[in-house]
């Protein structure tokens, strides 16, 4: 526990030493959520229809932008093998790692939807809905995320490779988290699609660690 | 510990090649065989179906490819999971081998189904849990292959893209299952269903015959490839340079 | 706190490094108060073997026995595992907590490695030599019977080469021992120095 | 901890996760989770008026009839229920009395107004001769696809 919490203030220190590195991806959040909506009609109905899709897929994408460096740094400096052979178990430290990158990059998004929903004129019946949803959603994006890029931290270019890999794991969480926002929005049940994320984001926080550390070790062989 | 000898001498290269090789005409033949009477007789000569009329035909080739997607993914995955405990290079080899056949059909699967679609549903394509969890089959095989040409170190390659095969697995009991879980557009299964038969024998012979057949088949394909990338990968080694300098006699 | 005493023996091992075989039936015995001087051309397999014996890569075949156990080894290698934007103190905090270790060692070690003045800076702003005194604060920071150290002189001014001969000359007289890999010869006034040359 | 405990507490760990991971994924399941609503669920006054849905089941035999245009009104039925349903636009090939269908769009009234009709077929493959002798007169030959998610099927 100690180990995780030193990873844990640690990167989240690092954080404040270098806001760019996780307020761009938010702003990068924010423009293509508002690009959609300057993009369509002035109030088009079906703008709304789609914000749940435009907010999630914004999310996945502004994700996509931070996997490329979750662990490169660690990786260049060496910290990542001595994280390897620290006393404390890989996953473990993998696992706080990948906290501390919701924290950054997952929980602000959670705050940012709502207003951002209510920008693209989502009805108010559909807020909560979403909100549950990215709050479940996000986690997982940031864990299965950092699975991908701990398969490619070894590799140089890996930028270009990570959406094909993170994107296909990624497509039962969308569909699911668009879905309950729609289904909250027609007056039926969201409760469904949103008990599907919770399952999916145990799951994750379960075994994605094991998975994860596993790839990173296998980096240096 | 004597009785696992036999498994050990038949994972190591030179003796899977040789038996890989002993082994491929016969698929081949037998799966050429099988194709050829299943797709004569599925085409030409079974009855028309009472809905269907001609239309049903396409499950010749749709039905094992789908089938062949799921089972050649599993296949892979088993492949991912032996070389991640084992580290048995032919595990390695294996999932390699299988990737591009298994994306293959199913795409081929994914297309003979859109255009079976179009004239049956009234739409090439419908997002539904089955529709959709056999795209997602699709990336994830593509996600495999790419991984893999990333990677400079065979053996590096081989274990991320394993680690990434078997994370993957989990998407296969949705394809299975999504009929039965969620009512689905796409009807449920009709040769592995309980109960009694859902198709009568004049067709379902033909449509055996092309499953076995499309097993085969791919069979052959990736043990040809996986022939390939061993050859690749061991050369050098004293049992290539042997083989090679016979061949070239 | 004493050190746990160890027998390390290394028998008929052989390390790849992706398709090439670097070296095979390497046999090697290291106990506490040696030191082991690896040399050998580049690309003989030198830092391959020291991470083979830390654990990051798997040997192709042979054994490696004796490790000192739990929290036995230290690891220092061509990388600082320094982060550039953390100071010096914080990456040091940083590696103590996540061993467990307490941050009291923190000062004496910075102080030893005579860079105590400097442990607000970033590590981004210290040049190579400080970095890598940096570096040797670790292995001070938190005692451990076994050093394996790959290069440990880049970057070392001549006070600096000094410091690590010190520095590992008690290592050793306090029941340590280290294996070391450098192009050059270690520093003059090392007693209990066996060179081992890799070749192909 | 020994190394021992540590595997055991890792092994504890992932089975606990594991199984809120099920219970949480059997709850969601014996939600409705589906991708169409039968009548019997339309019936049992489950959805609110107005929601998109989609809707599946038998069209009935003998209700189809064709009006101005393009305009079809026919009824769907479940083992359990039909509705009257009203679709503009053209139906697939498929589509006839006895035939599987999935429609997309809402409830007005006691009337599901469809704007998208899909026809499912079911995994009985048979010459047409065999057909007839399995149909039963009322054509529900094979409403078990149509589950309601209440219901006893």
């Amino acid at each position: 526990m100690n180990a995780a919490l030193a990873i844990l203030t640690r990167e989240l220190r690092l954080a404040l030493r270098s806001r760019m590195d996780w307020l761009l991806p938010l702003l990068f959040f924010v423009m293509v959520v508002l690009l959609f909506g300057l993009g369509a009609r002035p109030n088009d109905p079906v703008l709304a229809g789609f914000a749940p899709s435009i907010l999630w897929v914004g999310a996945l994408l502004s994700m996509l932008l931070t996997l490329d460096r979750l662990f490169r740094a660690d990786y260049e400096d060496g910290t990542l093998e001595q994280l390897c052979l620290a006393e404390a178990p890989l996953a473990l430290t993998v696992g706080a790692k990948l906290t501390a990158h919701w924290l950054l990059t997952g929980l602000p998004l959670v705050l940012l939807a709502a207003p951002l929903a209510v920008a693209l004129q989502l009805p108010v019946a559909g807020l909560p809905a979403l909100v549950w949803g990215l709050a479940l959603g996000t986690p997982v994006l940031s864990f299965v995320g950092g699975f991908a890029a701990a398969l490619t931290v070894a590799l140089p270019r890996a930028g270009l490779l990570l959406p094909l890999l993170v994107l296909p794991l990624l497509a039962p969480v969308l569909i699911f988290g668009a879905g309950a926002v729609r289904a909250a929005l027609g007056g039926l049940d969201a409760a469904a699609p949103l008990y599907f994320l919770a399952a999916v984001l145990v799951l994750c926080l379960t075994l994605v660690p094991w998975a994860a550390a596993a790839a990173l070790r296998n980096a240096f062989e | 510990m004597s009785s696992w000898t036999w498994f050990h001498r038949l994972a190591s290269p030179p003796s899977f090649y040789r038996l890989a090789d002993r082994l491929a005409p016969w698929l081949g033949w037998l799966a050429l065989a099988l194709l050829g009477y299943g797709w004569i007789n599925g085409l030409f000569f079974a009855p028309e179906d009472y809905q269907q009329k001609d239309a049903y035909r396409i499950i010749y080739v749709h039905v094992p490819a789908a089938a062949l997607s799921l089972s050649l993914y599993v296949g892979m995955a088993v492949a991912g999971f032996v070389a991640l405990v084992w580290r048995m290079k032919l595990a390695e080899s294996a999932l390699i081998a299988i990737a591009p056949v298994g994306a293959s059909f199913t795409a081929l699967a994914l297309v003979t189904g859109m255009l079976w679609g179009k004239p049956m549903w009234g739409a090439y394509w419908v997002w539904d849990a089955r529709l959709t969890s056999e795209l997602v089959l699709l990336f994830l095989y593509l996600g495999v292959i790419g991984l893999w040409q990333a990677f400079e170190d065979p053996r590096a390659a081989a274990r991320a893209c394993a680690l990434l095969a078997v994370v993957g697995v989990i998407n296969v009991p949705i394809v299975k299952y999504s009929v039965d879980w969620w009512n689905s557009l796409h009807q449920g299964s009709t040769i592995l269903k309980m109960g009694k038969p859902s198709i009568t024998a004049a067709m379902a012979y033909p449509l055996f015959a092309s499953v076995i057949g499309s097993y085969l088949f791919a069979g052959y394909v990736v043990l040809r490839r996986l022939q390939n990338e061993l050859l690749s990968r061991e050369a050098g080694t004293a049992w290539v340079r042997e083989l090679m300098g016979r061949s070239r006699v | 706190m004493s050190l746990q005493p160890f027998q390390l023996e290394i028998r008929d091992l052989a390390v790849r490094r992706g398709p090439r075989m670097l070296f095979e039936r390497l046999d090697l015995s290291l106990s506490d108060g040696e030191i082991l001087h690896l040399q050998g051309a580049n690309g003989a397999g030198k830092t391959s073997l020291l991470e083979t014996l830390a654990g990051l890569r798997r040997p192709a075949s042979g054994q490696v026995l004796g490790l000192p156990e739990e929290r036995g080894l230290h690891w220092l290698g061509h990388r600082n595992a320094l982060n550039l934007s953390l100071s010096v103190l914080e990456n040091l905090e940083f590696w103590c907590g996540l061993n467990g270790a307490s941050t009291s060692a923190c000062q004496p070690a910075l102080e030893r490695v005579g860079i105590w003045k400097l442990r607000h800076r970033l590590v981004r702003t210290l040049s190579a030599g400080q970095k890598r005194r940096a570096a040797l604060a670790r292995l001070l920071a938190q005692r451990r019977p076994l050093w394996l150290l790959d290069e440990p002189l880049d970057g070392l001014d001549r006070q600096g080469l000094e410091l690590f001969a010190q520095l590992l000359g008690e290592h050793a007289a306090g029941g340590g021992g280290a294996i070391v890999t450098s192009h050059q010869p270690l520093p003059a006034g090392l007693s209990g120095v066996r060179n081992l040359v890799l070749s192909r | 901890m020994t190394k021992r405990q540590k595997r055991m507490a890792a092994v504890l760990l992932l089975l606990a996760g594991l199984s809120v991971a099920a219970v949480l994924g059997f709850t969601a399941f014996s939600k409705n989770m589906m991708y169409f609503q039968t009548p019997s669920d339309i019936a049992g006054g489950k959805l609110p008026e107005g929601a998109r849905i989609r809707l599946g089941g038998l069209v009935e035999k003998g209700s189809v009839q064709r009006g101005e245009g393009l305009v079809v009104n026919f009824s769907v039925a479940d083992c359990d229920a039909n509705l009257p349903v009203r679709y503009e636009g053209i139906l697939p090939d498929l589509f006839r009395e006895g035939q599987g269908v999935v429609a997309m769009g809402h409830m007005d009234g006691k009337t599901f107004v469809a704007d998208e009709v899909l026809a499912k077929h079911d995994e009985n493959y048979m010459p047409p001769e065999l057909a007839e002798k399995l149909t039963t007169p009322d054509g529900k030959h094979s409403c078990a696809q149509f589950k309601s998610m209440g219901g006893s099927t």
